[in-house]
């Protein structure tokens, strides 16, 4: 068994890093930087039951050590990524582990989405995308209230071939009253963090800058909110979390690890480093010696 | 597309606040479309995201690319301040640049330009003439003080420069030497990088034309088409372009500037 | 009228800017540096009743663009400062507003405080620190909810003689909400934000850097969360708002202040530069100028 | 205490991970004690903290200050990296050093120093040595090559070196050189920097000698008595003690180590 290997719920990695979902699209333009194969799995965009056309321009604004973004879920639609982005995938790696962020206004628009995404054949897993802080109907009000996330827990998982795992949102005062509320509803396993909202201001124009005002947080700045809020749901529960936020090195991977994740998503930082990901699976076995950890699985003391 | 570490081999201030960069590393051997970027990484943790700039020249002999950059913020002022020998994490060449390939020898193009607009116009103008296409370039300023390559382009055709204050050549902006000067003009292709006054300008006045292309801007992210930060929408067509992979040059009356 | 001035309840403010609270103590040590008078006004370390002892060390990381804390509230209690600390300030800055940050573990505490510090001469506000997320009673937990905010709000402007700020924190769903019931409660203004809670695993050990376990996140890094909640705040109350939050620049204190606050201060950028406040104060009317902003008091369009 | 840019004037590799500054400014002329710091700003946006380091010469002729440093994470790394010529900010001097004033020319002191504790104690035994006390040193390092400063301590009286794998010196740790070296010699007085379990031996060995003292390190924000990051418990007292002003150096068995 590789050192790296990790096995979570529909999910057998070959190493615990993943890029995170809107950051890398459906892979095709880093394809041509570096084998995804290297990958442990890729979560790709958010999907939608019909396409959307996302939130006015500018989406992006550099802040210290992060950046907001404000894309809004553009994508091209469930069917255009049944027919196409998947397949794209499926034929050119076969073997990577796709797991589908699902997105929606309504209970029933998250439902329609997961009962057929999770039927494409690589796709391997769901993320449950709660908690977009970037769209006025739906994503974080969903990931803010424990009752509306639990039932729509519950709702997507009845339709759901592969495992569920539930993006929390950090915008909230308590993650584990969230966190608690979506296991009972059934979740197979937690992602997190997702954003941060926040808001940067044009001195130019005294308004904000950003098209939809607000935006998500993400980047090496909100590592340590990351941080502690894994720590606190590894707390509540022994579900399986794909933890992610500020993630730019084996070291920030192991740190998410040891707070009590169970696998790695790199976000922001493919946008710094577009081989982000293959940079740090190659350090993780010189970053494992130096802090004498013998396996990545070894670290999952919930597993 | 690569991921390279350039070497700075060179670094020249031009104006007060413009500066040129040489870059050394196999992405000169790369086949570059003039209008393609490269996106660096400033070498400072607090700024995640790369920074894009037009490439202004390539010299595959001497394994190099130029940039020509205005300092503007924290990113651009560091870069400014980089010492020779250095290592710059770079991505390119990266977009689609300014069509030519439907021109013939002998043919006129005309080029026009504003601020740090210029810059990929200069590799453009340069690939033009090697290609024996007669070359009439509409460059714009500030102010005199400003105007930088102008040897470099004197050197590949006939020149009009429009100052805003007045300083040098026409009195005015671009649109309006257009106006003055190019309104009995016609010329094969037309091709147009620079502020979004001098690109609504030149969208206006080409709308109609076979071969004009303008190059624009956005704010990026991933700077490759993946991550939908970079969109502009198409005209008069329920469709977004993503400026870095589908840009950044359009073809004049395509997108809403 | 100058054009830094600017004019809140209880305080006539020079310029915007003062430090913020624990990260000056009582200014003694930066009074080596610069004259305090050059400052709008001086937060204080919070006081509490009886003094305290504060959190085991290590109290403090750095983390990218920004810093966790865990100091846990120490200070010499309310005696120490009525007699020595606070004098000390009266004796050589008596021109200097002084704002007193108070903190408990109950509400009997919080109000002995404000009873009695409201009456030093040069005390001419009270920053209520319901929002501390180092401490394990009182603290933050006043300032999650929004009917012990308001009680605690209510019962303390009853004995103060001065203005009561209440120092909202951002670790909450809807910070509108604590905003809302502390305004209806009586509270003069707010004061905001205080840190995000997060956490640093030190990788040799695998467990929490930080002898607290968590911190809160202060610095650059949380500006574009500051800047997103005075705004929201902005939007539902006219109070006076004392913006703080990674302002470390005379354009981030103008960023603050286009989005809704009225004074600023300026907490870790002190570690950073020791003279980051008169710095700031300095480059504030070329910045204006810049931006064509004729005076502070025409950006805030609340008063 | 000032805050002063200062002059990175060169700047020297030591040993494997060792480097030594040398920086130019006023603070040279502010009166230092042996054993205060300097905090010192790394030019990187994203750092937000200061590094203290101890002061390890001082030349008030050359307005110079030498720092010897360690590189263990970023901001030391990139310290090592800054090019002659840069502009530091740095505080300083700060803290509360050796005590000396007590001795006379001619009576005995003990320097022991461990790794990178040992730079304070350079301009320590350089004052003693000016004072003409007679200066004996007892120096612990890892390994033969991580010794720096061997030429300056020899010059300055007595050295004796422990390794931990015996490859120069005594083999073992400081404790046991003082056990196996020091058990029947008397010193005047004894100052002691470097690694907790250093400063413990000697915080055991001399608890009840009138003039011992030991240099401590803490995490620190302020570096300046003002925000209680950096504070040590006082032995047998309920009060606690900031490294950075009331320390970093305090008599032995005044602090839990
Ligand atoms: C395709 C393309 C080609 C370009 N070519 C050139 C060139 O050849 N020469 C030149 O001087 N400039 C060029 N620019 C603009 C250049 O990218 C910005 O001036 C630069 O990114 C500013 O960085 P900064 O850190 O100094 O500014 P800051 O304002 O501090 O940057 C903050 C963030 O905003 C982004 N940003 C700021 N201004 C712009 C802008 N105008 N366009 C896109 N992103 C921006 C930065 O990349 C960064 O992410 C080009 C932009 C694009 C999109
Ligand atoms: C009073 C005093 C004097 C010192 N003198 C010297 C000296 O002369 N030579 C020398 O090599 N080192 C000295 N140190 C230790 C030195 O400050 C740290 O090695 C340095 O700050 C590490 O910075 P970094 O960015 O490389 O490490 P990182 O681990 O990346 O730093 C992260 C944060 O932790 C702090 N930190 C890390 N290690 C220490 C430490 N050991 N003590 C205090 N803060 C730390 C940093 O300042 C920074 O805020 C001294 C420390 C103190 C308190
Ligand atoms: C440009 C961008 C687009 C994103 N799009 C999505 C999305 O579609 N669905 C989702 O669940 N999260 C989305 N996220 C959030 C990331 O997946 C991730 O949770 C967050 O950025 C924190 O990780 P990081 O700090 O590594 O970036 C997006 C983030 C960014 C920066
Ligand atoms: C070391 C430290 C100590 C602090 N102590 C207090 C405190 O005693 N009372 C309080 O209300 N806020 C305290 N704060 C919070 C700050 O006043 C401020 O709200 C926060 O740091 C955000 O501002 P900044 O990003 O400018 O630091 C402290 C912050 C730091 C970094
Ligand atoms: S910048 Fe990411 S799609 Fe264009
Ligand atoms: S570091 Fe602030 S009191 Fe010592």
């Amino acid at each position: 068994m590789s050192r790296l290997e990790v096995d979570l719920p529909g999910l057998h990695l070959k190493n615990p890093i993943m890029p995170a979902s809107g950051c890398f699209g459906f892979g095709q333009h880093y394809a041509e930087l570096y084998d995804l194969n290297r990958l442990g799995a890729i979560i790709v965009k958010a999907a939608t039951l019909e396409p959307r056309k996302g939130n006015p321009t500018p989406r992006v604004a550099e802040t210290a050590s992060g950046a907001l973004n404000a894309i809004g879920l553009q994508n091209p639609g469930l069917d255009a990524i049944m027919t196409e982005k998947l397949p794209w995938l499926n034929d050119r790696f076969p073997e990577l582990p796709v797991i589908a962020n699902v997105a929606g206004s309504t209970e029933d628009e998250y439902v329609a989405v997961c009962r057929r995404i999770s039927t494409a054949p690589n796709v391997a897993a769901i993320e449950l995308n709660i908690s977009c802080p970037n769209v006025a109907h739906g994503g974080m009000q969903f990931g803010t209230d424990p009752k509306m996330a639990a039932e729509l827990t519950r709702a997507c998982k009845a339709v759901s071939q592969v495992p569920v795992y539930v993006k929390l949102s950090p915008n909230v005062t308590d993650i584990t009253v969230i966190a608690k509320a979506v296991e009972a509803a059934g979740a197979d396993g937690f992602s997190m963090i997702n954003t941060l909202v926040g808001m940067q201001i044009d001195l130019k124009t005294r308004k904000p800058f950003l098209g939809n005002r607000t935006g998500g947080l993400s980047g090496a700045a909100i590592k340590p909110v990351a941080v502690r809020m894994i720590d606190q749901v590894r707390h509540i529960s022994a579900l399986p979390i794909i933890g992610m936020g500020g993630v730019s090195s084996a070291e920030d991977a192991l740190e998410l690890l040891m707070a009590g994740a169970n696998a790695i998503a790199v976000g922001s930082a493919n946008f710094g480093d577009p081989q982000a990901c293959p940079h740090i699976i190659d350090a993780l076995p010189k970053a494992m010696d130096q802090y004498h950890i013998e396996t990545i699985k070894s670290l999952s003391t919930n597993l | 597309m690569i991921q390279e570490k350039l070497t700075l081999v060179a670094q020249e201030q031009l104006t007060d606040n413009v500066f040129e960069m040489v870059l050394k590393g196999q992405m000169a051997h790369e086949p570059v479309t003039p209008g393609q970027f490269v996106d660096v990484k400033v070498p400072d943790e607090s700024l995640l995201l790369r920074r894009p700039f037009g490439i202004a020249s390539v010299d595959p002999n001497r394994d190099e690319i130029r940039l020509v950059y205005r300092t503007v913020g924290k990113g651009t002022h560091l870069l400014s301040e980089l010492p020779v020998g250095i290592q710059l994490d770079t991505l390119g060449p990266l977009g689609h640049g300014f069509p030519t390939a439907f021109l013939k020898p002998g043919q006129h193009a005309l080029i026009i330009g504003g601020g740090t607009g210029i810059p990929p116009l200069y590799e453009l103008s340069r690939q033009l003439n090697q290609m024996g296409v007669v070359v009439t370039h509409a460059i714009g300023f500030g102010r005199r003080d400003q105007i930088f390559y102008a040897d470099e382009f004197r050197a590949l055709g006939e020149v009009a420069y429009a100052t805003d204050d007045g300083s040098y050549g026409f009195h005015g902006h671009i649109g309006m030497l257009l106006d003055a000067q190019f309104n009995d003009r016609q010329f094969d292709a037309v091709y147009a990088c620079g502020p979004r006054g001098l690109l609504m300008a030149v969208d206006n006045r080409y709308r109609d034309h076979p071969h004009a292309y303008i190059s624009m801007e956005s704010r990026m992210a991933c700077g490759m088409g993946e991550c939908a930060a970079c969109v502009v929408a198409a005209k008069r067509k329920e469709q977004l372009l993503k400026v870095c992979s589908d840009g950044p040059v359009f073809a004049t009356g395509k997108v809403e500037i």
